[in-house]
């Protein structure tokens, strides 16, 4: 199972001839994802390798797509992808303005599309398709679904919890920035819907109410196990912690308001990164 | 966060008067004035506006009004004084530099006008109230009906007829509802042509000759500057940061200055923030926040260890670096090629962490696999 | 029965004040029209005779919208209607840019709402309701609907139908402009659906191929007697003649044409105006 | 249609080089050169741009090359010659005032690229052909498989995405395709920008350095005239209309010229089609169309008339009103403040007839009750 992408899904990676779209396109098809071909408008025609290089992603003959387009291209390259009806369209830029992000989620609800960033490490279902930046040796294939905001806290939790023989449905890492396509609860709903996620792990941090939202999905919604993690405890208000989305305004975003709303519907919050296997193991 | 394009460093956020310029280009009715670096001109000024007078110190912080930093005068003499008294001031660590000399407006009723970026709704989000000269977020912590909201389609934009029925429904009607629906549509059209994330009018003043923005909050979204090319300034002309600040902003570094003495480099944001927590945990101050984001070079960590020990006090550094795509070999490299006075305390993890030890190990210094033991070794250091 | 506007139907003025506006809802009102307010921005509160005046259309509860606003404000205006959920949205005005409309027809789609016009005498669903700027005394309650792209030339056969002792059940101006909402089709298949209507006359002319489209729209899905009357038979092409949609387009757009597709299902089309009634006696 | 404003009226079509202008202001590579109204600096231009040129008459009337508007010159001589004969040419009884001198290009290919507002679909439409060069419309009735469509949804508006997508599915690839996508980019800009109606590169030429546009075409929407004033010019400027036509613009009422000799005014543009059909019928040539418009005035009928009058040969004038908004007895009151030297057959039904009638009659005008009796009475006076 594992959610969104997994072994037969047919991937297009959009701006694919730059050097972080060469590097990882190879390294996501190495790792067993369906790189079905790059998009770069003006190269089409060429080969990158095994992996041929398109003008428009509608020759590519894809069912997802990943960007690594400059930011300023990005909402012309998503909504290509979103209107030739593919989904997931992962966004891995980072910087794509605000106004751009907005009017991207909006056309892609208008086409049922799911966009996944911008901003993001991308997704892996261990074993299956890696279609993202995430480093894949980490992953172990597993039950415990992850979702995340962060990329690196991410990696160290994984770590922690694929050396704790703790295997991944699906990991997905939903962007920092303030407007992002798939949040928590549209992760956590495919999670409690996959039959083969039997947990799940949300990381957390400051910075506007998802988390608050996820933890009123999960009493309605969610019948599985979730811990979370939520990192910026100490963090002061009014400051943009690295992230665009992480800031504390006024007494909105802090830390201590996500972790008492998910305490009160009964999930775990793990005060250190490495506590996180350790509370899962209990749950499982 | 910063993006860094050269040497040109985009500032979000814009001063008053900045702001009431760009207000005044889209024809909203604004008190304006002059803008005074020092006392010199305000004689010639005065002369021309005619007295009492309100001065207004231009600072990016917030409180300006119960700092002091603003006052009216009904002399020249008086005008003079508190105008000096204003640019000797300091709001929340930061001088004042500059000064709004304008006409006191005869206020009947002050509202709130405002566009937000709503993460929920993916929208940009219209908030006005009747309830205006105090802080949003209070009337809506106690006053919500007193909020009127309208989400705009990103894909339509605002609309006009949109903004009449907010009037409306803030209780006017007639030419007022006309005026003040004119107001909030050139607002959100700001919003929109300009990339702000945030636009606020607040008072927006009820006075005898009809609305004016008394005060004015702009902060341009920096993801948008290739195209916003007139918010783009050099980093050392701003007022709002620190200095240890703005040589992080030149070096394309994420940089936060905080109070304690544990200095913090990691790599990507959310590990640097738990980086802080676990430390906090142990009994530590962070000293800082300071992200090397993913994918980082020898040279950006070079430059990390230059921009942390400018603070003062500092006691130890603690880095953090999980290896996904970012290679530890790199990063270790960076490591030797500076030498901070305090003592430094690594975890690597990860992609060519062997390597990486090894290169460490040789140079004397020691290098931790788990996060917890490492931060607990800087905090006890320090 | 009839379609689109009955005497249930509670209406809205938009620009109800300016000089067309004031005429037409009073002798709207007077030929029974449930008027229920008029919207001119910046006049709310004020009475034109007994009828209230609002800022906003939100304010009038109406259910549908007549609009006689200048035309550069027509599609601020049209969208307020339509967004409040109002329809049909008659649009008088004239001269409304073409992007304009076109913008219009596109939200209202969006929004389920039918357009009539721009640059459109309205309608009447005679004895029940008149929503526009059409002579009423001429009309005459019955069974026969009827579907134009012109004014006067309307009014022209609708006397001698009058006259003829052929009553309506309701008469529809759908403009003269090349972009319009509701077209000939969406008429025609109200009127089908229709249990009142017995009867169809559609009034075309030069310009487009709506006839064309309707004739086949006519093939599949009308069962009732259609008749026609097309204009401009002798039209040069090249040529606006008085609306702005009335042009022959090389060899697209003639009269015969939209005859001869007509004729190929059976409707037979007048040539002269008052043949309308006569063919009509012949079928009803 | 016309729409008059003061005494600007708006010309809808460009000429070929001011469509141009605006191609190269949007970054379309264009075909440009001189604009000579007559042959007195052609030697200074042609030392200046090199020899061969081609001469283009700009007229706003189709079919110019058959009509040899268009002319190759190898040397000074020839072309000074032939700029001559095409500025003492008529091109469809227009006179050529202007005349465009350029470079010829080195064509391999033409394409055709242009944007139409689709009625049916509401929305404007991209046609692209690889077939350039000739009239679209026999294109698509010959090999409509060589032309791509793209509907642009008149909310979203046009994206980049989908002019590449057109360019491939042409048959272009790699940088061609990157090149054609941004000329129908920009193209569909202008279309947007400038409220056009049409716009069109035919032919948009493939030379040994990429796509040139040769002409251009640009038609724009006279009812966006109060946002587009660049294109406001006065009437009397222009060169796509007769005299007659220009006085009719002037007085704002709809004129079509004709080759008869039975004048025609009527109420509404159906009506007056109509009117035109019935004096065929009858076997009588309309000698023009002339729509006063629904509730026109005394004034609007006497201008009417006035106009009607200044065709060369007209027999016989049928003025055929419907009141219904129009009232009938204005109308009347009009026709009386101008007497033509034609004999007038007047048909009048609707509001105030009876008065109209009382008015026509006490001045010796015959008033008919159908359009048929009048339309006859019109074709044996004339």
């Amino acid at each position: 199972m594992a959610i969104l992408v997994n072994e037969k899904t047919k991937i297009v990676v959009q701006g694919a001839t730059g050097h972080q779209g060469q590097f990882h396109s190879k390294r996501m098809k190495e790792y067993g994802s369906q790189i079905v071909g790059g998009v770069t408008p003006g190269k089409g025609g060429q080969m990158m390798g095994d992996i041929p290089i398109y003008d428009t992603v509608e020759e590519a003959g894809a069912d997802a797509s990943i960007l690594f387009v400059p930011a300023r291209m990005m909402k012309d390259a998503a909504l290509e992808a979103i209107s030739n009806g593919l989904s997931p369209v992962v966004c891995i830029t980072e910087h794509v303005p605000v106004q751009d992000a907005m009017f991207i989620m909006e056309y892609a609800k208008d086409h049922g599309a799911d966009v996944v960033g911008p901003n993001t490490p991308g997704l892996i279902s261990p074993g299956k398709a890696l279609l993202g930046i995430l480093p894949p040796h980490i992953f172990k294939e597993g039950s415990v679904g992850l979702v995340s905001r962060s990329g690196t806290l991410t990696y160290e939790i994984i770590d922690e919890m694929t050396k704790g023989d703790i295997g991944q449905s699906t990991a997905l890492g939903i962007g920092g920035d303030p407007v992002i396509g798939m949040d928590f609860i549209s992760a956590l709903e495919r999670f409690e819907a996959d039959k083969e996620t039997k947990a799940m792990v949300m990381i957390g941090e400051i910075g506007g109410d998802a988390e608050e939202r996820a933890a009123e999905f999960i009493r309605e919604h969610v019948s599985k196990p979730v811990v979370s993690y939520i990192a910026g405890r100490t963090a002061p208000p009014g400051k943009r912690m690295g992230h665009a989305g992480a800031v504390i305004s006024g007494s909105s975003g802090t830390a201590e308001a996500k972790i008492k709303a998910l305490n009160a519907v009964d999930v775990p919050v793990a005060t250190m990164p490495h506590e996180v296997p350790e509370i899962l193991r209990e749950m499982l | 966060m910063v993006s860094k394009i050269g040497v040109e460093v985009i500032i979000m956020k814009l001063l008053e008067y900045e702001a009431k310029d760009i207000f005044v280009e889209y024809g909203i009715p604004t008190s304006t004035g002059y803008v005074l670096e020092d006392v010199d001109n305000l004689k010639a000024i005065l002369y021309k506006m005619g007295l009492p007078v309100v001065l207004k110190a231009q600072v990016l912080v917030g409180g300006r009004g119960k700092a002091g930093g603003i006052k009216f005068a009904n002399t020249e003499e008086e005008a003079v004084q508190k105008a000096q008294e204003i640019l000797n001031m300091k709001i929340k660590d930061l001088p004042v530099k500059k000064l709004l000399v304008s006409k006191p407006s005869q206020i009947e009723k002050e509202l709130y006008v405002g566009f937000v970026v709503d993460r929920n709704k993916k929208k940009m989000t219209l908030l006005a109230s009747t309830e205006g000269g105090v802080d949003i977020e209070q009337v809506a912590a106690t006053a919500p009906d007193k909020i009127q909201r309208l989400d705009i389609d990103p894909v339509i934009g605002i609309q006009e007829f949109q903004c009449r029925e907010v009037a409306r429904r803030l209780g006017y009607t007639g030419k007022e509802l006309r005026s003040l629906a004119s107001i909030i549509y050139k607002l959100g059209r700001i919003m929109h042509d300009k990339d702000a994330e945030l636009i606020e009018i607040n008072p927006l003043a009820v006075t005898p000759e009809g609305f004016e923005a008394l005060d004015a909050k702009l902060i341009i979204d920096d993801n948008s500057l290739y195209r916003q090319t007139e918010f783009k300034k050099d980093v050392k002309d701003t007022q709002e940061y620190t200095d240890i600040e703005k040589s992080a902003m030149e070096a394309g570094l994420a940089y936060v200055e905080l109070d304690g003495d544990v200095g913090i480099i990691g790599c990507g944001a959310g590990l640097v923030m738990a980086s802080l927590d676990v430390v906090n945990h142990y009994g530590g101050k962070p000293a800082n926040f300071l992200d090397i984001g993913g994918g980082a070079n020898a040279e950006n960590m070079k430059k990390a260890l230059e921009i942390i020990t400018m603070k003062e006090g500092l006691k130890s550094i603690f880095i953090n670096i999980f290896g996904g795509i970012t290679r530890c070999d790199e990063i270790a490299n960076g490591i030797l090629e500076f030498k901070p006075s305090v003592p430094v305390y690594v975890r690597m993890m990860g992609t060519n962490e062997k390597e990486a030890r090894e290169i460490l190990n040789n140079a004397g210094y020691e290098l931790y696999q788990s996060m917890q033991e490492a931060a607990k070794a800087a905090v006890e250091g320090a």
